[in-house]
């Protein structure tokens, strides 16, 4: 990510409604070409973030840079930025076409311009049989193709989404999600997407940040922060079901809780394992080994099952481990009922440690 | 199953309703006792205005005409004296029309540019603004008129239609203020930064994008204003001249200037010529006024 | 290249310029004219406006005069009556046209139409139709009931509520509008919980739904109490202040003092009581109302 | 050029009266009379005037009541100097009784042409209710009074009085000016002297009031034409209305003395008081107008245009050198005790509109409210006197 | 299910909103203290029905049945159902402890009694510490428990539920789903619920019916429905990703498609082997092996990787086998990319068949 190649530049954003700091001294860099995914539980100020870029709210302090130039106090119109939300937000009494040409007659453009680039958007999106019908008579998946042509033809060099599958159905989202991420590889924008959906988020992004009140907890790559979370709010708040967490008190490599000891021996310390600290260790249900597995992992316990829960595809079971609970995924076709003893076990590689007192990851 | 469904016992399908419940003879019978409570003064204008003086002397207002006579209506309408005119309500008809159309235009226009304004591009100040004119709504009508009279008399605009017309919005901005206010907030906030991402200005975003989406609360301030400009007294008669006076000034006049006996029927013919084109509106648009009432007045 | 902060008084510039008639109404029309009226209240002003400042002589009169207690009192005893009738009525009514009924259109267009006459058409019909000689009063005695007498226009006791069966009449159908527009946007799921408690519906109404109205309630009490303090036509044109005083407001004060009486002191000292009143009633509800809560 | 007139003259009688008005202007001068009538009392329509005086919109004439009403206007430099009409037509000789240029007149300069005398204290009676009650009419006050019982028991209201504050006001002057010594009268309403108010005459009136209160209980009508219709029609016995009532009486085709009669004074004293309606001439900036305005003013005070004018409305003509050949009975009543001198001037002269309103509150309640006593009305009273200026 | 103890039972029961026909001719047997999810999709009458067996809605034909008694023409409140909204439906302005015995105290109910019901619903629901707040000072999640507690308290034999988690987030939603598992497994009610989300049909149910435009497409429990989709919509509505599908011919256990021939010997046809008709054949993304599995899969194709879609726990790819677009599930350490070549294979067993015309499970 080359400073001059960035595309989006957030400097030391402040924005403040009356007494209420929604979002405090953010940092966000963003490359040319970068898909980033806003992630963060609901009010944490991702909307406010995206509007703020967009120019649709006056910053109370810092700078936004779009494409090397300082945009902080220009019109929204003027950014280069096309926005996507998650209401549509079509204009009710304009055909589909009139919605696409809007923003291009306000800008005074050539007419055989708009009607070449209207086409062209029609054409990626594959609405061109619905140019003269009016939003009331598209279905949801096409009233937001539409809302994404209109961010199409004005030809920007930034998007932004807000939430904009969140309103339609999973099978629905499913597939629009998919033609986002070709949309975004056709063109090769910027593109800057709220959601609070880990699934679009994990597939979508380049790269994800996760807010939380505010600020940016964590900014990485899905897998790095699937993998390696930063601290214990993105640990718990990435993957379904929600990582398995534990409280105790690490020594060097042991760490001692109710589960008894554990050696950690081959867990990757962030800076190097430290002396002695209360701290958490967490592991996702996905990484736990159960059954005749379990045996082949560094890390074994005994346990019994307590709830079963069939997906069909998978099955998750909660089991007790010493009195700790922890939730389990296996195979769909496993035949388990509570009270059944369940063997399970881990290994360091995959766990994940948290200072209890920074929650910052060791 | 089908096997279960080859035979039902007992209740099925839809509960009975008795017609005549209790509840409805409740409801019904409030409604129409109501209904006769709005109905009768309506009934006693129409019918009064259709009976000839002696038999309203004789009979009661409530009996309907023995014989029915237009002549009451001619008389109100093209006839009936004010000091030495004697074109009846006609004149200030027109008078009325010419009045209305500018003064609705022009307060609803300002209103809803108001309400506009004041919803989607919140500017410093703009709340206390708001404040004082809600405000304006509860100063009687009166204790404005002195100083209205000296401000148009500045502006030179007294005694003009022009004049009426600007003192017809400033009474009308409040409420209509408010209600174009509360509309235009409840319009999904997305379409306007939509609107202004796609470049457009306070002026396109309000004609192209929330005037189309507008018409029921536009038909409520409509309705509101015809009602309140064509019935207005006071200020048609202080701000312009006789040649302007509207319909009511002409209402008051044949009702109140009577010649030894109250020509009741020609009164009440002259009342109902008056009140008609309210009425109608109301009778034509009423549902729309309900609709619009709900997308404009309730949201606080 | 940066774009440097624009200065504060050009943003919104459209916005603002647009709003320069609210600005100069607010500003010039009702906050200059009422502190003209204010200023003016303290003078000797008689036939024009003149500064011969009295100080509170005005004040003073205008408290010790019979007419303005009689007025004041009427306005209390007249607001009272539409607040709470019209409320109460209004509801009813509106509850009423909820309940799935046929006709609903019908119903509510009669109940409505009233609204379009003017308070002059309004005090006209009513003066007509609760005179004992012609009206209501009359055909009852004309039916054989000799001993009937409804007239409350010529009993100074009970004129003022003649005034308020008139107010009513051309009132409650806005105010039943207004309700029935806030019931329907009750979420339905209320009401089959309410149902599936086997709470009865009078009860859903009072316990649940009326306290779920506030915004419409709000709504309605500005609306219904502007008309309240301003009341006037309705008086001059159903009993001109009579039988008495006993119908008097003080509306009508004002405007009789400023002009029949040619003392604009004594009028605008007693608006400046009126505006004084209602700035008490109106101010902690602006402030509930639009100081607190943001749009969002 | 069109001459824009306001008035509130709109009921039958008057508006004939304003109609010769109009007619004398359209075709004696090339001007033309454009009217401006507003129905209602001057309450109604002085606002209008006013406001259309005051912002900078006026007509070119309009009318008031003599006395003080106007005055601040003309002290605004907003009302048209008549001196050199006044002195061209000779007003202050011919102008009788001469009281009432004198309320025209400001710093020695004419304000206002004069148009008509109106007097308040008549008693309207009517020959057909007390034939029906079997007692002769009466001629007096006090005659009145002592009849009514027996109309009272023919089922005829003694009394008509219409609901409305100034019938009820003008009643009660009429019993001042009848029924009070003429020195106390002037030094209650001309000094305002509060001794005076306080004084057994004042409380008399107040006595006699009550007693009007009871005898009129049963009248329920609001205008003062609907009133003398009940004389009219012989539901009512009296009436104590202005001599304008006697337009009513004609319209309705009925003889003085024969049908009806009048008992000026109330019938108790030849005295009547000099008040009536004038018309002011706002300042115009067009010279046309302005000198049309001169036109229409001398045009008013003309020996002919008095005559019928006056005729039709039912007043005294404000000249006492014009023939009135034509008038009836009642007419010629009034005309003689003018002629006599017997005039006082109208307390509209002597009280401001802010006086007279307090004295109508006080009076419409008195009226309305049986349970307010004499001495309690005259302790307002005098509270209100003691403020007048 | 002994028909004795049955709990509800619909019986050809209809629905009209005028012309509108929403539930046709349907019929529904749920036992005592069974947990029955209807799914479906949006529109397709489900809470039509709900709001049927609860009495809100007058039937058009038909019958319904509670704890033995034909409650056709009983009041909501006779019929001895408690019902959870989607909108909460609390009433705002009572305390939660209001809101909880405005029912009891209507029904004149003893004090005492109230109390203690009271009490015990906001034990089990642990709601104690909230009993004098009023709803809007309360969490999503709080709200919906008191929703649960006004059904808990009036003691009733069947609690019907209209999607009473689609309002809250998904962290919130997954704890509330376990938590009103272990409700069931105390109380022991009939349930009925609601709603479109098919991981809380999945892991509640005991039985789902699968609803489409006022039919019930399938009745089964989760696992069945998961296995043994009756038809092709039951299939391609649950599972996610969908279940693939290719179009062929089926001529006895010979499958032709564009894929090529493939025997389906092993497949467990519903009746037998049909001897010749047009055929959908449908195999999960789960059951699909891949790379090295593959090759132990009695049927293997070989493709190409198109899209990749890193989940996290998991890896979805979409891959290209002669032409048909395939899901495949994959673990979530798996490092493909597009273009990569990847043998895929599956077992008969785990496929599904459909007859083209009639769409039914062959
Ligand atoms: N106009 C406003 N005035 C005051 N506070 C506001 C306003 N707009 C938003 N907020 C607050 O700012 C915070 C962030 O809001 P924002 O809309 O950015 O959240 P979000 O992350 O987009 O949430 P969601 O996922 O629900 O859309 C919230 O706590 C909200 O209450
Ligand atoms: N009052 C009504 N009048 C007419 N049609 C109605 C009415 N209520 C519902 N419908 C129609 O009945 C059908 C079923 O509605 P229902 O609310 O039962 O669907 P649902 O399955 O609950 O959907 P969702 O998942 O969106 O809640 C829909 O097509 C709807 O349009
Ligand atoms: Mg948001
Ligand atoms: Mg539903």
């Amino acid at each position: 990510m080359n400073a001059q190649m960035n595309s989006v530049e957030i400097k030391n954003l402040d924005l403040h409604f009356g007494a209420v700091k929604v979002l405090q001294d953010l940092n966000l860099t963003i490359g040319q070409g970068e898909f980033l995914v806003l992630l963060g539980s609901s009010g944490c100020g991702k909307s406010t973030l995206l509007n703020c870029i967009a120019g649709l709210l006056d910053v109370t302090a810092g700078q936004i840079h779009i494409g090397g130039k300082n945009v902080t106090w220009a019109e929204p119109s003027d950014r280069g930025i096309g926005m996507v939300f998650q209401s549509y937000a079509l204009y009710p009494q304009m055909t589909v076409e009139g919605n696409l040409s809007f923003g291009l007659k306000n800008a005074k453009v050539p007419k055989d311009e708009i009607a070449k680039r209207v086409a062209r958007a029609a054409e990626v999106l594959q609405i061109e049989p619905l140019l003269k019908r009016k939003p009331a008579a598209l279905s949801g998946g096409q009233r937001q193709r539409v809302a994404i042509g209109r961010a199409l033809v004005r030809d920007v060099d930034v998007f932004l989404f807000d939430e904009p599958l969140s309103n339609l159905d999973a099978k629905l989202r499913a597939d629009l999600r998919v033609e986002i991420k070709q949309l975004h590889q056709t063109l090769g924008n910027t593109m800057i997407y709220v959601t609070h959906d880990q699934i679009e988020a994990m597939t979508l992004a380049d790269r994800i940040a996760i807010m939380k009140g505010g600020r940016v907890m964590q900014l990485d790559s899905p897998s790095e922060i699937y993998n390696r979370p930063r601290n214990l709010y993105v640990a718990e708040f990435i993957g379904s079901p929600t990582m398995n967490m534990v409280d105790g008190a690490l020594a060097a490599t042991q760490f001692s809780s109710p589960l008894g000891e554990i050696s950690v021996e081959g867990y990757a310390f962030d800076g190097g394992a430290p002396d002695a600290t209360p701290a958490v260790l967490g592991i996702r249900p996905e990484h736990i080994a159960s059954g005749a597995a379990a045996a082949q992992m560094p890390i074994r316990l005994d346990s019994t099952v307590e709830l079963v829960e069939p997906l069909g595809s998978d099955t998750l079971a909660r089991v007790n481990a010493n009195g700790a609970p922890f939730w389990v995924r296996l195979d769909g076709q496993a035949t388990l009922r509570p009270g059944d003893a369940l063997p399970i076990g881990f290994d360091p590689a995959r766990i994940h440690l948290f200072d209890k007192a920074s929650e910052e990851r060791l | 199953m089908d096997a279960v469904s080859a035979h039902l016992d007992g209740p099925q399908g839809p509960k009975p309703r008795k017609r005549f419940s209790r509840n409805n003879i409740i409801i019904y019978g409030i409604l129409g006792m109501v209904a006769l409570y709005y109905l009768l003064p309506l009934y006693v204008m129409v019918v009064t205005s259709l009976k000839g003086m002696p038999e309203i002397r004789m009979g009661n207002i409530f009996a309907p005409p023995v014989e029915i006579t237009f002549e009451p209506w001619v008389k109100a309408w093209s006839e009936a004296c004010t000091g030495l005119n004697c074109d009846g309500l006609s004149r200030g008809f027109w008078n009325s029309v010419q009045i209305t159309i500018p003064s609705v235009i022009v307060s609803i226009a300002i209103a809803s540019v108001n309400g506009y304004a004041l919803a989607n591009w919140r500017f410093k100040g703009a709340d206390v603004f708001f404040a004082i004119l809600i405000f304006g709504a509860f100063i009687p009508y009166q204790v404005m008129l002195y100083p209205l009279v000296i401000m148009l008399r500045e502006l030179g605009l007294y005694g003009s239609l022009w004049g009426l017309v600007i003192v017809h919005s400033i009474f009308g901005m409040p409420i209509l203020t408010l209600l174009f206010r509360n509309y235009f907030t409840s319009l999904p906030e997305e379409l306007f930064k939509a609107a202004r991402v796609d470049g457009a200005g306070f002026w396109q975003i309000y004609f192209q994008i929330m005037l189309p989406m507008s018409l029921p609360i536009f038909v409520v301030a409509m309705i509101l204003q015809v009602t309140g400009i064509w019935n207005d007294f006071l200020f048609g008669v202080i701000y312009t001249k006789p040649d302007l006076y509207p319909m009511t000034v002409q209402l008051n006049n044949i009702v109140n200037s009577v010649q030894g006996v109250k020509e009741y029927n020609v009164n009440m013919a002259a009342t109902l010529l008056t009140g008609l084109v309210p009425l109608v509106i109301y009778f034509v648009s009423g549902k729309l006024f309900v609709r619009g009432i709900a997308a404009g007045a309730v949201k606080g | 290249m940066a774009a440097s902060r624009p200065k504060s008084l050009f943003r919104n510039l459209n916005a603002k310029i647009a709003a320069i008639p609210m600005i100069i109404t607010a500003l010039v029309v009702f906050t200059g004219g009422t502190l003209w009226t204010v200023a003016y209240s303290f003078t000797k002003s008689k036939m024009l406006p003149k500064w011969k400042f009295v100080g509170f002589d005005q004040y003073e009169r205008l408290w010790d005069t019979r007419r303005w207690m009689v007025s004041i009192e009427n306005l209390f005893i007249y607001g009272l009556c539409m607040l709470v009738l019209s409320f109460v009525l209004g509801f009813i009514l509106a509850a009423l046209m909820d309940q799935k009924i046929r006709f609903e259109n019908t119903f509510r267009t009669i109940i409505l139409y009233p609204f379009a006459l003017s308070f002059i058409v309004t005090g006209l019909v009513w003066q007509w139709l609760l005179n004992p000689d012609l009206g209501v009063s009359n055909v009852v005695r004309a039916l054989g009931w000799d001993s009937f007498a409804f007239d409350p226009l010529y009993n100074a006791q009970i004129a003022i509520f003649g005034v308020v069966i008139a107010g009513l009449w051309q009132g409650t159908g806005l105010i039943m509008v207004l309700m029935l527009a806030g019931l329907r946007g009750i979420d339905q799921d209320i009401w089959k919980a309410s149902r599936v408690d086997g709470i009865p519906a009078w009860k859903t109404y009072l316990f649940i739904v009326i306290p779920m109205m506030r915004p419409v309630f709000i709504t309605t009490l500005v609306l219904i109490a502007s008309g309240i303090v301003k009341v006037y036509d309705l008086i001059v044109a159903m009993t001109g202040g009579g039988p008495g005083v006993s119908t008097e407001m003080p509306a009508k004060y004002v405007y009789d003092y400023m002009f029949g009486g040619q003392n604009l002191g004594q009028g605008f000292a007693a608006s400046t009581m009126m505006l004084l009143a209602v700035l008490i009633v109106v101010i902690p509800w602006a402030m509930l109302e639009f100081g607190g809560k943001k749009r969002g | 050029a069109d001459l824009e007139v306001t008035h509130w003259w709109t009921s039958g009688g008057e508006a004939a009266a304003v109609g010769e008005l109009a007619k004398a202007l359209n075709e004696r001068t090339e001007h033309k009379w454009v009217d401006g009538a507003i129905a209602g009392s001057g309450n109604t329509a002085r606002p209008i005037m006013i406001s259309r005086i005051t912002g900078g919109d006026p007509m070119a004439a309009t009318q008031f009541n003599h006395g003080r009403q106007a005055e601040e206007l003309v002290e605004a430099g907003m009302m048209r100097d008549l001196t050199d009409i006044a002195e061209a037509n000779k007003w202050r000789e011919v102008i009788n009784p001469p009281a009432l240029l004198d309320a025209c007149t400001v710093d020695g300069k004419v304000y206002c042409a004069p148009l008509n005398i109106h007097s308040s204290q008549w008693l309207w009676l009517s020959d057909a209710a007390y034939k029906k009650a079997g007692v002769p009419v009466p001629t007096t006050w006090t005659e009145f009074v002592a009849s009514a019982p027996a109309l009272k028991e023919a089922g005829i209201t003694p009394l008509a009085m219409g609901k409305q504050g100034w019938q009820q006001n003008l009643a009660f002057n009429a019993m001042v000016i009848s029924l009070m010594p003429t020195d106390v009268y002037l030094s209650v309403f001309q000094d305002k002297d509060a001794d005076a108010a306080a004084s057994a005459e004042v409380l008399e009136i107040f006595k006699t009031a009550a007693i009007a209160r009871d005898l009129s209980a049963d009248s329920n009508v609001q205008d003062w034409n609907q009133a003398t219709n009940l004389v009219i029609t012989g539901q009512a016995g009296g009436q104590i209305m202005g001599d304008w009532a006697q337009g009513e009486f004609a319209v309705a085709g009925q003889v003085a003395g024969q049908d009806y009669h009048c008992l000026p004074g109330l019938g108790e004293r030849d005295v009547l008081l000099a008040g009536g309606d004038a018309f002011y001439f706002p300042v115009l900036d067009d010279a046309d107008k302005s000198a049309a305005q001169g036109e229409l003013a001398a045009l008013l005070v003309d020996p002919d245009v008095q005559v019928a004018f006056n005729l039709k409305k039912g007043s005294l003509p404000v000249r006492g050198d014009v023939n009135l050949d034509a008038a009836n009975d009642c007419m010629k009543k009034g005309l003689e005790i003018l002629g006599r001198g017997n005039a006082v001037p109208d307390w509209n002269i002597l009280i401001t509109s802010d006086t007279r309103a307090q004295l109508e509150d006080l009076f419409v309640e008195f009226f309305a409210d049986s349970s307010i006593t004499a001495e309690a009305a005259q302790e307002r009273f005098v509270g209100i006197m003691e403020d007048a200026e």
